[in-house]
């Protein structure tokens, strides 16, 4: 987890976030483990995964389309699963890589 | 709700309640205050369609979220208003005839110079409208197209302000949107089957607010002085702190952003909607 | 999906509960049951034997054991905790086993999230 | 706010939201509201402890939990305790009496004199009062009641959500510091609503001639439409629960609250 909090990505997210709603070093724990989750099944840094979806938009497209079938291995509840797709949605976002983020209700 | 309180308690809503349709009435009544509202020659260049999200095909929803790039305020909002310019409305010919039954009726005083002769010479021939009117000669006559479709859009936007204000007096929260980047309007005009002549002006979003209806405050605004000169520029108009009070307690001027507790509102509605943080 | 639970009396009644008060479908009730699967290997409890702690029989009805429920609901706590996600994941998971307690009668609160 | 409004307005807020402060002015309008309801005797019947949750300490807030009351109490900011003093009537109404007499709000027209309140009402009314818990118990808990009710729908007026609810009377004495003599009636919770204020429509109450009668019991009093028209028109009567969106609504607010949805 130390590893990843070294990425200048990773770091990046967590300021713009905490600027605005603080949230507990408990709940970033927990964010990190899903992030590193993420990033161990596409056998990339965090670093490495921004700057690849913000250099090709083909590419960043393919990372969501990879992240909800990596969230599928995770749950097969469906709202824990878009909640999980939304960290790591906010970390795109966070990074400057705009990705179209849903609500609940409709089709995501 | 007063009209000071209406106008105090005006501010974009965002993020509205995805459960609570709004009720047909009640776009009626808005659409009916707009239907009111003051425009040149009486023009009344606007036009709407009135969209329920819900109502919509998937094919189409996402049609139309895309022309203005999913934005989320879009996204989460049950009725969507496209408001549209009708270039038809606002040439040269709508003016003549429009004008032609004002002064019929007697709101334009033959006074001042206003008769179906002078409107039709003016306008048609160009010749110089007598004093007392507007120069109608040099404004109307020979009216290009691009010039009636800056008029209309400018009146259409006007009539947007009060379409805003109408939803606040309903207890609904409200905001404009673009609707359509330029490359995706034929899009837009695909799904509604909107008249060619018929140019976007802004997506009125419509909802129930689930975020706090003060939205967190009144936005930030500029200094009084900064826009209002008395007489001429240089001089700011003088703002009398006594009216500045009144206005305080008839709800115009209410507390600004940021009011505390705000991100915290925010982190919550995230949370309820499901919107990553 | 399967689980050696359903079919307890307990997990029935709570099916039953969500399907009828909430409209939660018998499919997305069951993938809840496995999330209680999980929880009673926690705990190391069948379903009607964590119920049974929490309320006992007297005449013409049932009362609740303040003990059993105060142990359940800092168990819960403790499971929520070693669920991964963020604090809202964490509570739903939590969530699901509280409902499985609620609609059996046994009433439980929680502290709303900050 | 119209009155009509206001009562028809008046439900059981249980959703509030936990970070928004309710302003002071609002909570001394509750008090003032309920400071000025009916009372008999014009007697102190009805007392209150003001509590903002986010002073209490966690063992206080811990020991004024009770399972039927446990969310509300973390989501609400303001909390009343509503006691009711159960020696107000025997100790103020000779006093209050005699002072009314005094500015002619109780007159000989009606009967009241100096003396009668020494002779007359004290030893037979007051003193059996005293003498009486079950009765004592009863006007207490009425007369507070008229009390609370206006609390209610002040807090209503001032756009608040707001409901009573049960607390533990003994912990609630030891963390409020109240005298033995007051008992413990209803706490009311006050915020600002999580859910909207409609939550889910007006409650359903069986019609008018089955709770009240007219002449003797078994006759049902009768209203008309026309009644009931106007009062639908002034929004006493309101459309009732259930909405057809509030199950989504609760679902929605309890996520963002962390609580139990299904």
């Amino acid at each position: 987890m130390n590893d990843l909090k070294s990425c200048p990505s990773v770091q990046k997210w967590i300021e713009n976030v905490n600027r605005y709603y603080n949230l507990s070093d408990e709940e970033w724990d927990s964010r990190l483990q899903t992030l590193a989750d993420f990033c161990r099944s596409e056998e990339k840094d965090p670093d490495t995964v921004i700057a690849e979806a913000l250099a090709d938009r083909g590419e960043k497209v393919d990372f969501i389309r990879r992240l909800k079938k990596f969230v599928k291995t995770q749950t097969s509840n469906p709202r824990v699963g878009h909640d999980l797709e939304n960290i790591v949605r906010s970390f795109f976002i966070h990074n400057g890589a705009r990705v179209v983020t849903r609500p609940y209700r409709g089709d995501a | 709700m007063d009209f000071l309180e209406v106008v105090g308690s005006r501010r974009s809503i965002r993020i509205f309640k995805p459960w609570e349709q709004v009720e047909k009435e009640k776009i009626q009544r808005i659409l009916e205050v707009v239907r009111l509202t003051t425009c040149p020659g009486n023009l009344q260049p606007w036009r709407a369609i009135v969209v329920e999200r819900d109502k919509l095909s998937k094919e189409d929803r996402e049609t139309l979220l895309a022309c203005d790039n999913y934005q989320g305020a879009h996204v989460n909002a049950p009725v969507w208003i496209y408001w549209f310019a009708d270039v038809e409305g606002s040439t040269a010919d709508t003016f003549r005839t429009r004008v032609h039954d004002l002064v019929d009726l007697g709101a334009l005083p033959t006074f001042y110079g206003w008769t179906h002769e002078t409107i039709d010479s003016a306008i048609v021939k160009g010749e110089t409208a007598p004093e007392g009117m507007p120069a109608i000669h040099s404004l109307i006559h020979g009216l290009p197209r691009e010039a009636a479709e800056a008029v209309a859009r400018q009146e259409t936007v006007g009539a947007c302000a009060v379409a805003v204000l109408a939803a606040v007096n309903e207890g609904l929260g409200t905001c404009l949107h673009m609707a359509a980047s330029a490359e995706k309007t034929p899009d837009l005009h695909a799904v509604l089957n909107a008249p060619e002549g018929w140019v976007p002006v802004w997506c009125q979003l419509v909802g129930y607010p689930a975020e706090s209806p003060d939205g967190g405050g009144q936005r930030p605004r500029l200094p009084f002085e900064t826009l209002y000169y008395d007489g001429a520029y240089g001089k700011p108009f003088a703002r009398n702190a006594e009216v500045v009070e009144k206005l305080e307690e008839e709800k115009l001027l209410q507390e600004e952003m940021p009011k505390p507790g705000r991100f915290e509102e925010l982190k919550h509605l995230a949370r309820m909607l499901g919107f990553p943080l | 999906m399967t689980t050696d639970i359903e079919n307890t009396k307990t997990v029935q009644a709570w099916l039953k509960g969500l399907e009828d008060q909430s409209g939660v479908s018998r499919d997305e009730g069951l993938q809840r049951v496995a999330v209680l699967q999980d929880f009673c290997a926690l705990v190391d409890k069948e379903p009607d034997q964590i119920i049974a702690e929490c309320l006992r029989e007297v005449e013409g009805g049932k009362k609740i054991r303040a003990k059993g429920r105060r142990f359940y609901a800092d168990r819960i706590t403790e499971f929520e905790s070693s669920i991964g996600g963020g604090a809202g994941e964490k509570r739903q998971m939590g969530n699901y086993i509280r409902s499985f307690l609620i609609h059996n009668g046994v009433l439980l609160q929680t502290s709303p999230l900050s | 706010m119209e009155f009509k409004e206001v009562v028809g307005r008046r439900r059981s807020i249980r959703y509030f939201l936990p970070w928004r402060p309710v302003e002071r002015d609002k909570v001394q309008t509750i008090l003032e509201a309920a400071r000025l309801a009916s009372r008999a005797g014009n007697a102190d019947f009805a007392r209150a402890i003001v509590v903002e949750r986010d002073a209490l300490s966690k063992a206080d807030l811990a020991s004024l939990t009770l399972p039927v009351n446990a969310g509300m109490i973390e989501m609400a900011p303001i909390h009343i305790y509503w006691w009711g003093d159960l020696k107000a009537f025997a100790r103020d109404m000779p006093s209050r009496a005699a002072e009314q007499v005094d500015m002619g709000i109780l007159n000989i027209s009606h009967g009241w004199t100096h003396t009668f309140i020494n002779e007359v009402a004290y030893p037979q009314v007051v003193q059996a009062f005293s003498s009486d818990e079950v009765l004592c118990a009863k006007v207490t808990g009425c007369e507070a009641g008229l009390a609370i009710s206006q609390a209610l729908l002040a807090a209503v007026d001032e756009g608040l959500g707001t409901m009573l609810c049960t607390y533990p009377e003994e912990p609630a004495r030891q963390v409020l510091g109240v005298p033995d003599s007051w008992t413990s009636l209803w706490v009311q919770f006050v915020g600002y609503p999580a859910e909207s204020w409609e939550a889910g429509g007006q409650r359903p109450r069986p019609p008018l001639g089955e709770l009240f009668h007219e002449g003797k019991y078994g006759q049902p009093f009768r209203g008309t439409e026309e009644g009931a028209a106007r009062l639908r028109a002034e929004k006493m009567i309101q459309d009732p629960a259930p909405f057809s969106w509030r199950k989504e609504e609760v679902r929605a607010v309890s996520r963002m609250l962390g609580l139990p949805e299904e």
